[in-house]
């Protein structure tokens, strides 16, 4: 605004902004308000409770001590690897049955050290009779196998990894 | 028996199959969208699988990944819920192509009753009253006269191809009729290129009662009922109840007797709704038949004590319903509400985001049917419907009376819900005596509601 | 009918009252200590006032307080609850001289009931089974063993002057007996300086079955069946149900004959309690009077439709109870259970704090009855009740059925609960065949639980 | 006013800011609210949101849209006295209702700058026809009368205010 720009007051101090954004990490302060004639000036800063309950642990039910059968839901995407900052995932386009290679007893499409273009079918998501061949969609080298023959796998799971370039 | 069964939905009512099939000992399969990754439902379920992203069509409506995921996931049926595939032919069609028991009717029944030309025709054959009108389009001003004279006025001029209220009018006299069909021709020829009109009775201030079915493969089909819906907005239910309030027992028996009669005549299994309207003067004439469990279902499961799910998974595994008509009572009162992630004051615009406070209400004659909790989030991508209030007491006035407490118990802080509207809606004369139709909401209640609210106007 | 009643209580039973006045149009005043401040109970009633410090001897247990509460709150009633003093007649006198209604039976019927002698006698009367034994002390080892002989073995010493257990000697065959009664009169003596003993049948393994009354002051006296409580641990009932799953059905009706005998015998009125143990041969003897509403109430107002606490405001307000015998029906099967904030894992030990996650079970056939909610703190101060799950089906299986699933989405986070140990109770064999006593929990269930437990044991 | 007054309108002053802000972590505060004429600073600390849940604000039900009659529970004890420092209060020790004099037309017992010590009676509370009256229980001036004549009061309610001395 026109309006805003008039004057000596030029709006919004930085260097103030800056300390006061510093003085808020510094002692933990989690919101700050100021008001005086027409300026407001209001911080926040991450609220980890509210994260908290934005989003409920996936699956606490798991925690639970059933004394019934535990729901034995599929873990959501990330693997715990040790590997994991080792390249980027392959994952599901769909959801189906993993098959490494196209029958029992070939080779696999791809393993560990094998070299993939985007066009390279690296496994078979096998969804209602029909066999779907996965494409890597990138260049580089696989470092991991995360499925194995058979597996059931939803959509988004991580199926490779690799290694771009 | 099933040993396992997919839901093809999300929300409550995938938590609510998820309970039928747990208290029937049957394992279950849940699919989810990334939306809906981590809701505490899906923890309940035996095993879940992510299919797709947040977009329904994505996920929750593509058939090629509920079967994939039903197919990993080893189930013997998939239970489709309310909304996204749950009246699809094709989808049933499929499911039991691929030898998986689809819980609805046969696809044969539902394309037979979901198309209303022929659900119209067969509902003639079982002598189901219908809105009286013309027998099909008409030719000239003449015959339009004729067909207003027989059926009487007020008349409802409507274009055979028309949708959305284009090239609708209501007539009063024939005079009014004559200057209306011409504007209707016109306005149809112009919307749908075609000039088509048929006549229809008219109804003023119609109220929305439906009965609910369950028939099973061995010959039996059974009425549990009505249900009064008559409180909606923009064809949205937001009060259901069992029984109607104002229909005189005899009509009551009369339409629950005709649904039973037109379900019949289609050979119609499983659960279904058959939906009707009912004049001021207790006239009912069938609309439509909806092939699946519906929203509003727990109000019948109330009354009757028959519990509706799994009565649908038992008849869809072969089993016979374990009851006569004459068996199936009607006890006390259940009313149902809708509690909408929705903003009354803002046009009922959406209103997602976290709950951040919840008190839920309790206690006896209390039901709650949700898949929310404190901390949940109501994301943008699907309905509004965040849970379902349903009182059940030994009277009407005593089921209004516990519903207007568990309101007032209910609170829900961080988003926006029609609890507000329900709290004001419990209170009124107009609904605590039954005096309302499908249009009070839109002519009586809403434009009080632009005004600033009175203060403690129960 | 009243306009406005005093809640003499807290926590769950304080909000059960105030959602039977909501539901009858009656206002509220509730009362707290400075440790339920700010509770969201409170805020549903009109007023509340604030009687004193945590301490229950400084607040919820001072008369004065209360009835000071009650005058500035200008009520017509008080309603005590169960607990506190709701089984003082002193504080039902005080009422009533103070022309405040006390809910319950009149203060002379309570001492009439409250006293274990005068209630014997009234029962012997009313030819209600007592637990046969002698009459009166006994003088000699010979008038001992013609008892003895006459009752039957096993037979159970006890000391006249006695109290935990102490004087108290099993006898299975004269030799034991003789031996027992000198041990005995020893130990009596010297724990109570009164050597004398008497005799009772020794009731092995007994089941707790007690009946539902209702008493109005126009001379109905009516039972609503009865309630079989036999879980318990420490006296402490864990689970209740409605009906009793095991006694034959004539037996079931002459105990609750039984119990109206009793209460009209005793002029009581209001709702009440006829405490039974009932032997391996379906033989039942009179225990005691609960002259009060009980926690397990829910499980009879779910089988015969009838509101407890409403109807208690009624019989208070003088009107005449609605129905016959003949129309309190015992629909379908109904269970309790407790979920206390206990640690069964320390010795049942209280576990108090705030509830940091609640996800709370819901749907067809669930009733929850409780106070608390997610950021609820329980505190040190009462006990440890901190809700009521009740589940209703139409047989008893499909209720233990129901009651599992519900346990099993019951999430409580932040303080331990007895929800894991009543899972398990609710997949237990020896439960659901009904094959349990009130020794159960503590001879067979807790021993198996100090081994580390197996998984998947349903 | 004054506020409006000093220096030339220049928005927020740093130095009381960084002195409030280091304050509050010192002495652990969770929030600050500081107001005058049309300056308002507010401040939050820590963790707001798990503090929101360990105690929900007390009658929070006050705050719904209720369209029947709202709960009308009496204040909890605080009142939003602008002289909340003039002196500590005197807290009735039961429930009952306040009589600032022995009867209708007579004096008060105390007045605002009436000198009290402990034994001197400043009110009645009747409780179940009993008279109650009620000391002081500290030597001081009354500042303030918190009570009027027939009031209903809970116990640990704030009836006077008196300044110690």
């Amino acid at each position: 605004m026109a309006a805003e720009k008039s004057g000596s007051h030029e709006p919004f101090d930085m260097a103030k902004l800056r300390e006061l954004i510093s003085l808020m990490e510094q002692h933990g302060l989690t919101e700050i308000d100021l008001r005086q004639g027409d300026q407001r000036w209001q911080m926040r800063r991450g609220p980890t409770e509210v994260m908290q309950m934005v989003s409920p642990p996936a699956y606490s039910g798991v925690s639970l001590p059933l004394p019934g059968p535990i729901p034995a839901s599929p873990a959501p995407t990330a693997p715990a690897s040790a590997k994991a900052d080792d390249g980027v995932p392959i994952k599901s386009p769909t959801v189906g049955t993993f098959y490494a290679a196209t029958g029992p007893g070939d080779e696999p499409f791809v393993k560990v050290g094998s070299r993939v273009n985007p066009e390279t079918v690296v496994c078979i998501i096998e969804a209602m009779k029909v066999f779907n061949q996965i494409p890597a969609e990138v260049n580089g080298t696989i470092t991991e196998v995360l499925a194995k023959n058979g597996d059931a796998i939803e959509y988004g799971q991580p199926l490779f990894r690799v290694r771009l370039g | 028996m099933f040993q396992r069964i997919l839901v093809a939905n999300r929300g409550e009512i995938a938590l609510r199959v998820i309970r039928a099939c747990k208290e029937m000992g049957i394992e279950t399969v849940a699919i989810f969208s990334e939306a809906d990754r981590g809701a505490y439902y899906l923890s309940l379920a035996d095993e879940a699988y992510c299919i797709g992203p947040a977009a329904a069509t994505d996920s929750y409506l593509l058939i090629n990944r509920i079967i994939s995921a039903a197919e990993i996931g080893n189930v013997q049926a998939i239970h489709p819920g309310y909304g996204f595939l749950s009246e699809n032919a094709h989808f049933a069609e499929v499911c039991r192509s691929c030898d998986i028991e689809f819980i609805g009717p046969s696809h044969e029944a539902m394309q037979k009753l979901g198309d209303k030309v022929s659900a119209k025709e067969i509902a003639r054959q079982a002598k189901v009253p219908l809105v009286p009108g013309s027998d099909g389009l008409i030719n000239s001003e003449s015959e339009a006269v004729a067909v207003a004279d027989r059926i009487g006025y007020p008349v409802l001029i409507k274009a055979t191809a028309g949708g959305g209220g284009k090239g609708m009018r209501v007539a009063t006299d024939p005079a009014s009729l004559q200057a209306g069909l011409k504007a209707a021709a016109v306005e149809a020829e112009k919307a749908f290129k075609n000039s088509g009109v048929y006549l229809e009775k008219y109804i003023e201030r119609p109220r929305h009662v439906e009965v609910q079915i369950l028939a099973d493969h061995h010959g039996n089909a059974f009425h549990l009922w009505e249900r009064d819906c008559s409180l909606q907005r923009r064809h949205q239910k937001l009060v259901e109840e069992s029984p109607s309030s104002t229909l005189p027992k005899s009509v009551r028996e009369e339409l629950c007797k005709a649904a039973v009669r037109l379900v019949k005549a289609a050979d119609y299994t499983n659960a279904g709704t058959v939906e009707f309207i009912v004049d001021q003067d207790d006239n009912y004439y069938f609309i439509e038949v909806n092939a699946r469990i519906q929203v509003e279902h727990p109000v019948s499961e109330l009354v009757t004590g028959i519990d509706l799910v799994q009565s649908q998974i038992r008849v869809s595994a072969g089993e016979k319903l374990p009851f006569k008509q004459s068996e199936i009572p009607c006890r006390g009162a259940a009313i149902e509400v809708r509690i909408n992630a929705e903003d009354p004051a803002q046009g009922f615009r959406g209103s997602p985001g976290t709950i951040t406070q919840l008190r839920l209400p309790g206690g006896p004659g209390v039901r709650f049917d949700s898949h929310v909790y404190q901390g949940y989030t109501i994301g943008p991508n699907y309905d509004s419907l965040i849970g379902k209030l349903i009182v059940h007491r030994p009277t009407r006035e005593a089921a209004i009376a516990c519903l207007q407490r568990a309101l007032d118990e209910f609170m829900v802080e961080g988003i926006k819900t029609t609890i507000p509207l329900l709290r004001k809606i419990s209170r009124l004369e107009a609904f605590r005596n039954g005096q309302v139709d499908t249009t009070f909401i839109e002519r009586v209640l809403l434009p009080t509601m632009t005004q600033p609210e009175r203060e403690h106007d129960r």
